[in-house]
């Protein structure tokens, strides 16, 4: 477990190294330019140069990208050019917010979705199942977006239940916090749910046609002790694989959901910054969000190998 | 159908020596129809089932893949899954029949009274949880155990099937323990509450000779001092021989025959039964060119059967038996038979097929140079040489100086367990996998160094039959495409010429050469394997190495495969090199013989000398370990080896870790030396020659004939 | 049988010859909700009653009725002829992205399955890098470089979805190749380009043709989520996504614009997966007619 | 058990209903919100109108442009000119205190200007100051500059976005921490979501302003603002976008307020580039072009089509000149003598993520259509348009806030040395010269007014560019809010604004 922890851990060092020059590379051929941009409509030659060389953007790229991987790796994430503030603390508060979002939806998901996923497999053929079937192919079946678009509509414009967009600080209660999230997390859990739920059951019918699952019956376990004891445990572990990848999806895919409730997370922050081509934020924020992607992919797979007693003990570091 | 069921109860069995009144079945299974649905259609899987089982009696329930017997099992135990029905008939446990309790009712005499063992122990423990919590599960269900007392009662349990430190393996996970101590923690599973019945499906079948051996000992013992009676499904006469007092043969979901294991084994009533015992290949039968076999595949039924079942197949078969169905005739003693010409066939034997031609050895003895000189080759796996220190692996040693030769026209056999490396042996002589060191000579040529060359007409010369008849045929690609790119490889442009040959190949192997357009999907297990063979010959080989080539196959096909590969041998000068785990198919049909262990050869000869003694232990210890049938005589006490899984690449001797004969340190600290006897016998052990002649011979049958 | 009923050889069965492949369920509901779908997409714009880009101020926002069936939008165009006209820019986005993807992903799966060693290593570590950008960054970004257009939107989406065709073609390729019948095809003195294209790829389709039919399902989610962000097709164009996108601020008073496109998308998605569901029970090794 | 159940369905009927509990807040708070993230909040650096609600609320000039369009003092309270115009003078407000607690000094005012004069500031107010030749503070309450030219419309200079009044001890933290004189002082920015501003106590107007905090919340999606604004999350929703217009005059509890503005929104072309640079193309496109369905489309009515940016609610707007009704068919002559009987094609761009200026490139799209020109649009990020295609490309859509002074909103554009003119249209017409410069030095009002009338009429004739219309600029409110006027230069005046 040990050894293969560390492993991961090279990979994902060497990993996150091509990705930085990779995200330099692709940021830099980037369109439009931070310069022109900060001196507006008009601006003369002379001008967007002068604000190059303060913002140090004549240097050579390699020069540009050695200081930034360095501040990087001091923790230091730059300054955003059009903010003019660093980018760390500002990328840590949309980041944190991102985080919220992902938790929650995640754990809606991971609690609905492979309940849905169980009973379907259990009650294969029946009923429930093709409810449960259906109920999903509709999540999946339309983009988030349209979800976004239809909740907004019914709770917020018709029902005005919840707030439809925007974000509430916790230091404003925890209710106006709370019923921000509502429908970003719903929408989400919508996305997301149908395929946690699928996999689910696709794996428990797998589980529940293993011998060890004939061996618990033949020893004459309830049922309810076979699917939640034998099956279940055995069953969660493409699951889990799948729930670590949607994290990663959410908090990369939350632009979308995060621009139509104008949820000011990562996913904004992003789109911000391409737009106003803050070349730092964009890098910052990419690498970040990747970073946390592979972060959560890799504990994905270490809670896989912990959970997989087969892996946990004599792991070979595959 | 007025049959058994209604039949046997009317005369009660007397047994022969008291006459104390019999006791009442504690099983009694009555006109049992089983049938699996699907969308194509249902397919009888049991038709008119009916057998007892008295208390303390163990009754095996044979047949070949596709009899039912196992769904019978699991019909008993209200598991049939994947649409199966019972369709009729009763169930009667204990006098009372199970098909009218609630599936409550039912469940709770699961693993209660009624416990089961199944086939193959690495899928039967659920990976994510203990062993001991696994079995500690069904004394809290049906015994109200607490938690604590369970596990104090899982200890016992342990120690009770054999395992020596029950306290590790209580806390152990699956995959932690070898198969033979999962099957035995399966087994103190089933032991747990004191089951009256135990259920027994094909429960050694997925274990290595030397651990079933073990497993069927303790079963025996186990049986006997619970006085458990036990259902016990077995395609394997030997082990069923072994083990049970009563047998109910089945053949395309009918009982064709039931009786005393010594009877049916022994005098066989029925037709096949008699292709069954006959078509075994046997250790002590002496060398036959030819198997008797039975022709024809298994036979599934879609209904009512409307003739005999095994009509098709049977060569004693007339026109009565093909236009109505069998009934079943039960004697006096409770024997039964299906088949209205038993009391005619009793004494006839099964048509034996050899035409009385022993093969001359002295042809596979030859002069010349041999045609595969392997020279201390070495293979290890999985040495990794990474930038990571905590990466680096010196990798596993599967094959350690191995050195032998394959004669022209001579059949070298390989004899090992899982995990002996003799798959290795065989892929590095066809150049599928590099040595780590040493040569292998193919006609005198260094084979891997050519292939890595691009030398394919050498590597055309050597070919391979597998044991998975199905794999080794790409499913997309008809029988005759796969054949033909061979042809076209060596050059052949004639397409037509070639369909031809392809049908001539096809005749070789017994298949119509109709079968050229067909998918592999489309053929029987048997007749795959005879594509394979076919296939493999149409490169025009020397030599072919067959990889358990008929293990994967039921007894009467594995005779005819066999046989096929016997008559291909002596017509086509072929050489084989012949891979299995089954010391009689390699006693049949091998000049010579490899005993491989850990990696390393403990003993090599004539296989008339290694079936001899002096044996090398592990040789003792394998030959003992297999099951026979009544007729080959007394059974010598057999030699149990302990379940440890085998260690190779250490310093000493592979087999000292199990070897009943240690000498001590010297075992595990020195390669053994080489003992050479006549006849290129040759024997790696510490203990002395003459030490190891004094041995009794395993098959004292064997004892007195001359070496070949 | 004591009964008179004409005496039956036992009907045993022989080894099943050829059978006609029983169509799954699945597949045909699939092919008939795609059908009108695939309909719009080739003829859309002959068929559509309103050109798409027609706009009439006098009728702007007009509710679904017998003169515009799904309603207007905040230009007055015809709703239902611009999710008619856009069909072919959605499902182009989807399937030529997976084309793409398999066209890129396949090849280097081969190779990586096959060659293994250093260069397999290297295919497989750069997908890794690849894979590490969350799908719809990699997307942003890629299309950040340049000005967006639908094509570069296809690309973009395409190179996304390389690593997963890469990784899929790996793993069975590597799985094959422990299959005995390839170690056959080595025995008789195959080339790598015989046992690659004749051998392994026959084998791979199926599963990638499943893979492929899912792939088209997230390609055109993801190319609706990149228009709707405004980095995939540009106005005025009916993309589906773009079409959704553009009627956010009128989705209180004028529904229809959004739902109009969004029945359309659903419909597609859920077709291409019932296909999919269909093409994976019809390959499906066990169902014998398959070939 | 039967604790946590109920619980639970507490915190849940809690979440649900927090829409309504929202609205529950501390007296004297005014939440509104803007529609994108503010970039800066360094007032010299500030190009968006969301930019700007921070400025005003935060900061001050040394004159303001009232709600009348007039230009008033605000930290100066008076100033002279000598008579050349040249000479300008400003008297500053005396005890004025910086939010950090320091006096506002002329030297302040100063290094101010001297900032936004710098090039690497990047401001784009630079060109305004470009005429100052020297300025110094005469003494800490007086600040004399000196021009280049002679100019009338200088202390209206002082009233543009840009020209905020900051310390010029705090200039570094201007974008994060911004300090001025405002009404309001800033407490905190979340880039993205919302900048808090609290009451200013030691604010110079005495009993200003009245609220006591106010929460500019980043919205941009329009449907949540409007769901924010009728769940009273909101009590006022700047810039109202024009399709919830209907709605929230249907809503009893809501109210909008709207005001004529000069901003206007144009159909650019490059009149040095073909095939503009024949005046008779540009005609032909002003023709076919219908402004009144134009402002239709892309204003859903909430605008007037005019001439030039002078916009209608102006004295000086020219009412004799006919807005265009589009007419095909004369485009299509006017084009065949251009020699384009056929018509051409041609790319339009449009900058993202601008709701109305996208819809006027596709109202252009299809009204140019009838008259033979076949026009791609081409919609393009904002930092890209600003790098490659304003001033660049041949055929664009742009847009330009309200400016303070006629002047400012028409020299630059339609002058031969115009600052906007030479990057946008390089247009050229020596009459036009003379009537913008005498304009600039017209005695009376009489005088300037007929001027400007030449002036939209030769611009109407040569079509440089087509300046469909000029946007109203709209606010949405609760009816809690009382004391709010929209400002025509479209920026927040809280300053009298109380909420219930």
């Amino acid at each position: 477990m040990l050894a293969y922890t560390l492993t991961r851990l090279v990979y994902l060092a060497l990993v996150l190294a091509v990705m930085s020059v990779l995200i330099f590379l692709v940021t830099q051929a980037m369109p439009g330019d931070v310069a022109s941009m900060i001196a507006g409509q008009f601006a003369s030659k002379e001008v967007v140069d002068a604000i190059a060389v303060k913002l140090g953007l004549d240097q050579p790229l390699i020069v540009q990208y050695g200081q930034w991987a360095a501040g990087i790796l001091r923790g230091d994430l730059g300054r955003s050019l059009v903010l003019e503030q660093p980018i760390a603390p500002i990328l840590m508060e949309a980041l944190a917010r991102s985080l919220v979002l992902a938790v929650v939806a995640l754990a809606v998901v991971a609690v609905v979705g492979i309940g849905l996923g169980v009973l379907a497999a259990v009650r294969r053929g029946k009923l429930t199942d093709q409810l449960v079937s259906g109920v999903s192919y509709l999540g999946i079946a339309v983009p988030d977006f349209f979800w976004a678009i239809v909740l907004v509509l019914i709770f917020g414009s018709y029902m005005k239940l919840l707030p439809t967009g925007g974000y509430a600080p916790l230091s404003d209660g925890f209710l106006p916090w709370a019923s921000h999230l509502v429908l970003p997390v719903v929408t989400l859990v919508l996305m997301l749910l149908a395929r946690i739920a699928r996999l689910t059951r696709s794996s428990m019918i797998d589980v529940l046609q293993t011998n060890y699952v004939k061996f618990a019956r033949a020893k004459g376990m309830p049922e309810s002790v076979v699917i939640l004891r034998h099956a279940l445990k055995n069953a969660l572990l493409p699951t889990i694989t799948v729930l670590a990848i949607d994290f990663g999806l959410i908090l990369g895919g939350v632009v979308v959901i995060e621009t139509i409730f104008s949820y000011p997370g990562m996913g904004r922050l992003l789109l911000f910054a391409i737009q106003r081509h803050d070349l730092p934020l964009i890098q910052a924020t990419i690498l970040v969000v990747s970073a946390a992607y592979c972060l959560a992919n890799l504990t994905a797979d270490l809670l896989y190998a912990y959970v997989n007693p087969k892996i946990r003990h004599g792991m070979k570091a595959a | 159908m007025m049959t058994a069921p209604q039949a046997r109860p009317a005369v009660p069995p007397v047994t022969a020596a008291a006459s104390a009144p019999e006791p009442a079945p504690l099983l009694d299974v009555r006109g049992l129809t089983i049938s699996y649905g699907n969308a194509r259609g249902t397919l009888r899987a049991a038709s008119d089932v009916g057998f007892a089982i008295r208390p303390g009696e163990v009754m095996g329930l044979v047949g070949e893949s596709g009899s039912g017997k196992s769904t019978i099992a699991m019909a008993i135990l209200d598991l049939l899954g994947g649409g199966g029905r019972v369709e009729s008939g009763e169930i009667l446990f204990d006098g009372t029949d199970l098909r009218r309790l609630s599936a409550p009712e039912r469940r709770a005499l699961r693993g209660d009274r009624i416990a089961a063992v199944f086939q193959d122990p690495f899928t039967s423990l659920n990976p994510a949880l203990t062993v001991g919590r696994q079995i500690a599960e069904p004394l809290i269900q049906h015994k109200g155990f607490s938690p604590r007392q369970a596990a104090a009662r899982v200890q016992d349990l342990l120690s009770e099937v054999g395992i020596r430190d029950p306290r590790r393996v209580a806390a152990a996970y699956p995959h932690e323990l070898s198969g033979g101590m999962q099957q035995r923690a399966l087994i103190a599973t089933a032991l747990g509450c004191e089951p009256k019945l135990l259920i027994l499906d094909e429960p050694t079948t997925a274990l290595d000779v030397t651990v079933e051996a073990r497993i069927i000992d303790l079963l025996a013992k186990l049986c006997d001092s619970h006085r458990l009676s036990a259902l016990f499904v077995s395609h394997n006469l030997g082990i069923v021989n072994r083990i049970c007092q009563t047998v109910t043969v089945l053949y395309g979901g009918l009982v064709v025959e039931t009786g005393p294991t010594g009877r049916v084994l022994s005098r066989p009533a029925h037709p096949y039964s008699k292709g069954l015992v006959a078509a075994l290949p046997r250790i002590t039968a002496g060398r036959r060119h030819r198997l008797p076999s039975i022709p024809g595949t298994v036979a599934k039924l879609s209904g009512p059967p409307a003739a005999c079942v095994f009509a098709p197949r049977c060569p004693f078969a007339e026109e009565a038996c093909r236009s109505r169905p069998q009934a079943m005739l039960t004697d006096a003693a409770g024997d039964g038979v299906r088949c209205w010409k038993a009391d005619a066939l009793a004494g006839i034997p099964w048509p034996d097929e050899d035409a009385g031609i022993a093969r001359d050895p002295k042809k596979a003895q030859p002069r010349s140079a041999p045609l595969v000189e392997v020279d201390h080759l070495r293979k290890i796996y999985g040495a990794n040489r990474s930038i990571l220190p905590w990466l680096r692996r010196a990798g596993t040693v599967a094959v350690e100086d191995v050195s032998f030769t394959v004669g022209r026209g001579e059949v070298v056999g390989v004899v090992g367990e899982s995990g002996s490396g003799k798959s290795t042996i065989g892929r590095a002589l066809l150049a599928l996998t590099e040595p780590s060191a040493g040569t292998v000579l193919f006609d005198g040529a260094d084979l891997t160094r050519r292939v890595r060359q691009g030398d394919q007409d050498l590597r055309r010369r050597a070919q391979l039959v597998f044991q998975n008849s199905a794999a080794s045929l790409n499913p997309r690609k008809t029988v005759g495409d796969a054949m033909d790119r061979p042809l076209v490889l060596a050059g052949r442009a004639d397409a037509e010429e070639r369909r031809k040959t392809v049908a001539g190949l096809l005749t070789r192997v017994g298949l119509p050469s109709a079968y050229a357009d067909r998918y592999p999907h489309e053929l029987s297990g048997g007749e795959r394997q005879r594509v394979n063979i076919a296939r493999a010959l149409a490169t025009d080989p020397d030599f072919v190495v067959c990889d358990e080539a008929v293990s994967a196959l039921d007894v009467s096909v594995q005779a005819n495969i066999l046989n096929l590969l016997a008559e291909l041998r002596d017509e086509m000068g072929l050489s084989y090199l012949f891979i299995t785990h089954d010391i009689a198919v390699v006693s049949h049909i091998a000049d010579r013989v490899l005993v491989v262990y850990g990696g390393t050869i403990c003993e090599e000869g004539p296989t008339g000398r290694v079936l001899r003694p002096p044996y090398h232990p592990y040789t003792e210890a394998l030959l003992s370990a297999v099951p026979r049938l009544a007729e080959d005589g007394q059974e010598t006490p057999r030699i149990l080896l302990e379940d440890a899984a085998p260690t190779p690449g250490g310093q000493g001797c592979a087999f000292a870790a199990r070897c009943p004969r240690k000498l001590g340190a010297v075992c595990d600290e020195q390669a053994p030396p080489v003992h050479r006897t006549d006849d290129g016998h040759r024997i790696a052990c510490h203990i002395p020659l003459a030490t190891l002649a004094e041995r009794a011979a395993v098959f004292p049958e064997l004892a007195g004939d001359a070496p070949h | 049988m004591t009964d008179a009923t004409p005496v039956r050889p036992a009907p045993v069965q022989l080894a099943p010859r050829r059978r006609l492949p029983s169509l799954p369920v699945s597949l045909i509901v699939g092919l008939v909700l795609l059908a009108p779908l695939l309909v719009a997409a080739v003829a859309g714009s002959w068929i559509a009653p309103y050109p798409y880009d027609e706009m009439n101020i006098m009728s702007r926002l007009q509710p679904p009725g017998a003169e515009f069936w799904f309603g207007t939008d905040e230009f007055g165009r015809d709703v239902f002829s611009r999710t008619l006209v856009g069909t072919g820019s959605s499902l182009v986005m989807g399937v030529a992205a997976t084309a793409l993807s398999l066209l890129a992903g396949v090849p280097l799966g081969l190779i990586a399955g096959y060659k293994g060693g250093r260069i397999g290593e290297a295919i497989m570590r750069a997908m890794d890098v690849l894979m590490s950008f969350p799908p719809i960054l990699l997307g942003i970004l890629v299309l950040a470089v340049t000005q967006p257009a639908q094509w570069k939107a296809i690309v973009a989406i395409g190179i996304v979805y390389v690593p997963q065709v890469v990784r899929l073609t790996r793993a069975i390729t590597l799985e094959l190749m422990q299959e005995e019948f390839i170690t056959a095809a080595r025995l008789r003195g195959e080339n790598a380009a015989y046992i690659l294209f004749h051998e392994i790829l026959p084998n791979i389709w199926p599963p990638l043709a499943v893979e492929a039919s899912l792939r088209v399902v997230f390609a055109i989610l993801l190319g609706a989520s990149l228009s709707f962000i405004g980095m995939g097709a540009q106005p005025p164009s009916s993309d589906w996504g773009l079409m959704i996108s553009e009627a956010r601020p009128f989705v209180e008073q004028a529904p229809w614009i959004a739902l109009c496109p969004g029945f359309a998308l659903a419909t597609a998605v859920i077709g291409i997966n019932l296909l999919g569901d269909g093409l994976r029970a019809l390959l499906d090794p066990r169902n014998t007619g398959a070939h | 058990m039967m604790m946590r159940r109920l619980v639970a369905r507490a915190v849940l009927s809690a979440i649900l209903l927090s829409g309504t509990a929202m609205s529950v807040q501390a007296a004297g708070t005014l939440k509104v919100s803007v529609d994108s993230n503010l970039n800066t909040l360094d007032p010299a650096k500030m190009k968006g109108g969301q930019e700007y609600v921070a400025a005003y609320l935060i900061f001050n000039g040394l004159t303001v442009i009232g709600h009348d369009m007039t230009v008033k003092p605000d930290l100066a309270e008076r100033w002279e000119h000598s008579d050349d115009l040249k000479t300008w003078t400003f008297h500053l407000r005396k005890g004025v205190k910086f939010h950090n607690g320091k006096d506002l000094e002329a030297e302040d005012v100063v290094a101010t200007i001297a900032r936004i004069q710098d090039k690497a500031t990047g401001s784009t107010a630079r060109v305004n100051f470009e005429i100052v030749e020297s300025m110094k503070a005469l003494d800490p309450l007086t600040v004399q500059f000196q021009l280049k030219t002679p100019y009338a419309g200088f202390a209206e200079l002082f009233g543009e976005r840009q020209a905020r009044i900051v310390p010029r001890d705090a200039i570094d933290t201007l974008a994060s921490k911004p300090v001025g004189t405002g009404p309001f002082e800033f407490v905190s920015f979340a880039p993205g979501d919302r900048v808090v501003l609290k009451r200013n106590p030691n604010y110079f107007e005495p009993g200003l302003p009245k609220l006591d905090e106010v929460v500019v919340r980043i919205l941009p999606e329009p449907a949540a603002q409007v769901a924010a604004l009728t769940t009273g999350e909101l009590d006022l929703v700047w810039n109202l976008p024009l399709e919830a217009i209907d709605k929230v005059k249907a809503d009893p509890n809501l109210k909008i307020d709207s005001v004529p503005t000069s901003t206007w929104d144009g159909v650019i072309m490059n009149n040095k580039v073909k095939p503009f640079d024949d005046p008779r193309v540009r005609k032909a496109v002003a023709m076919a072009l219908d402004k009144q369905a134009i402002t239709q489309i892309a204003l859903f009515g909430n605008g007037t089509p005019t001439h030039s940016p002078i916009p209608p609610s102006h004295p000086y707007y020219n009412k004799d000149l006919k807005i265009a009704k589009g007419d095909p068919a004369g485009a299509k002559k006017l084009l065949a003598e251009a020699g384009y009987p056929n018509g051409f094609e041609i790319t339009l761009h449009t900058p993202a993520g601008r709701a109305t200026r996208e819809r006027l490139g596709l109202a252009v799209r299809e009204l140019l259509k009838p008259a033979g020109i076949t026009v791609n649009v081409q919609r393009v990020p904002f930092d890209v348009f600003l790098k490659d295609i304003e001033g660049k490309a041949g055929f664009y859509i742009d847009g330009f806030f309200s400016r303070p002074t006629i002047d400012t909103s028409v020299y630059p554009w339609y002058h031969s040395q115009g600052s906007w003119n030479t990057a946008l249209w390089n247009y050229s017409n020596p009459k036009m010269d003379t009537l913008l410069d005498s304009a600039r030095q017209a005695k009376s009002d009489e005088e300037a007014k007929s001027l400007y009338g030449q002036v939209q009429a030769l611009a109407v004739e040569d079509s440089p560019g087509v300046i469909p219309y000029v946007i109203n600029h709209i606010n949405g409110l609760s009816t809690k809010v009382h004391g709010f006027h929209s400002h025509p230069m479209m920026f927040l005046d809280l300053r009298d604004v109380s909420v219930d």
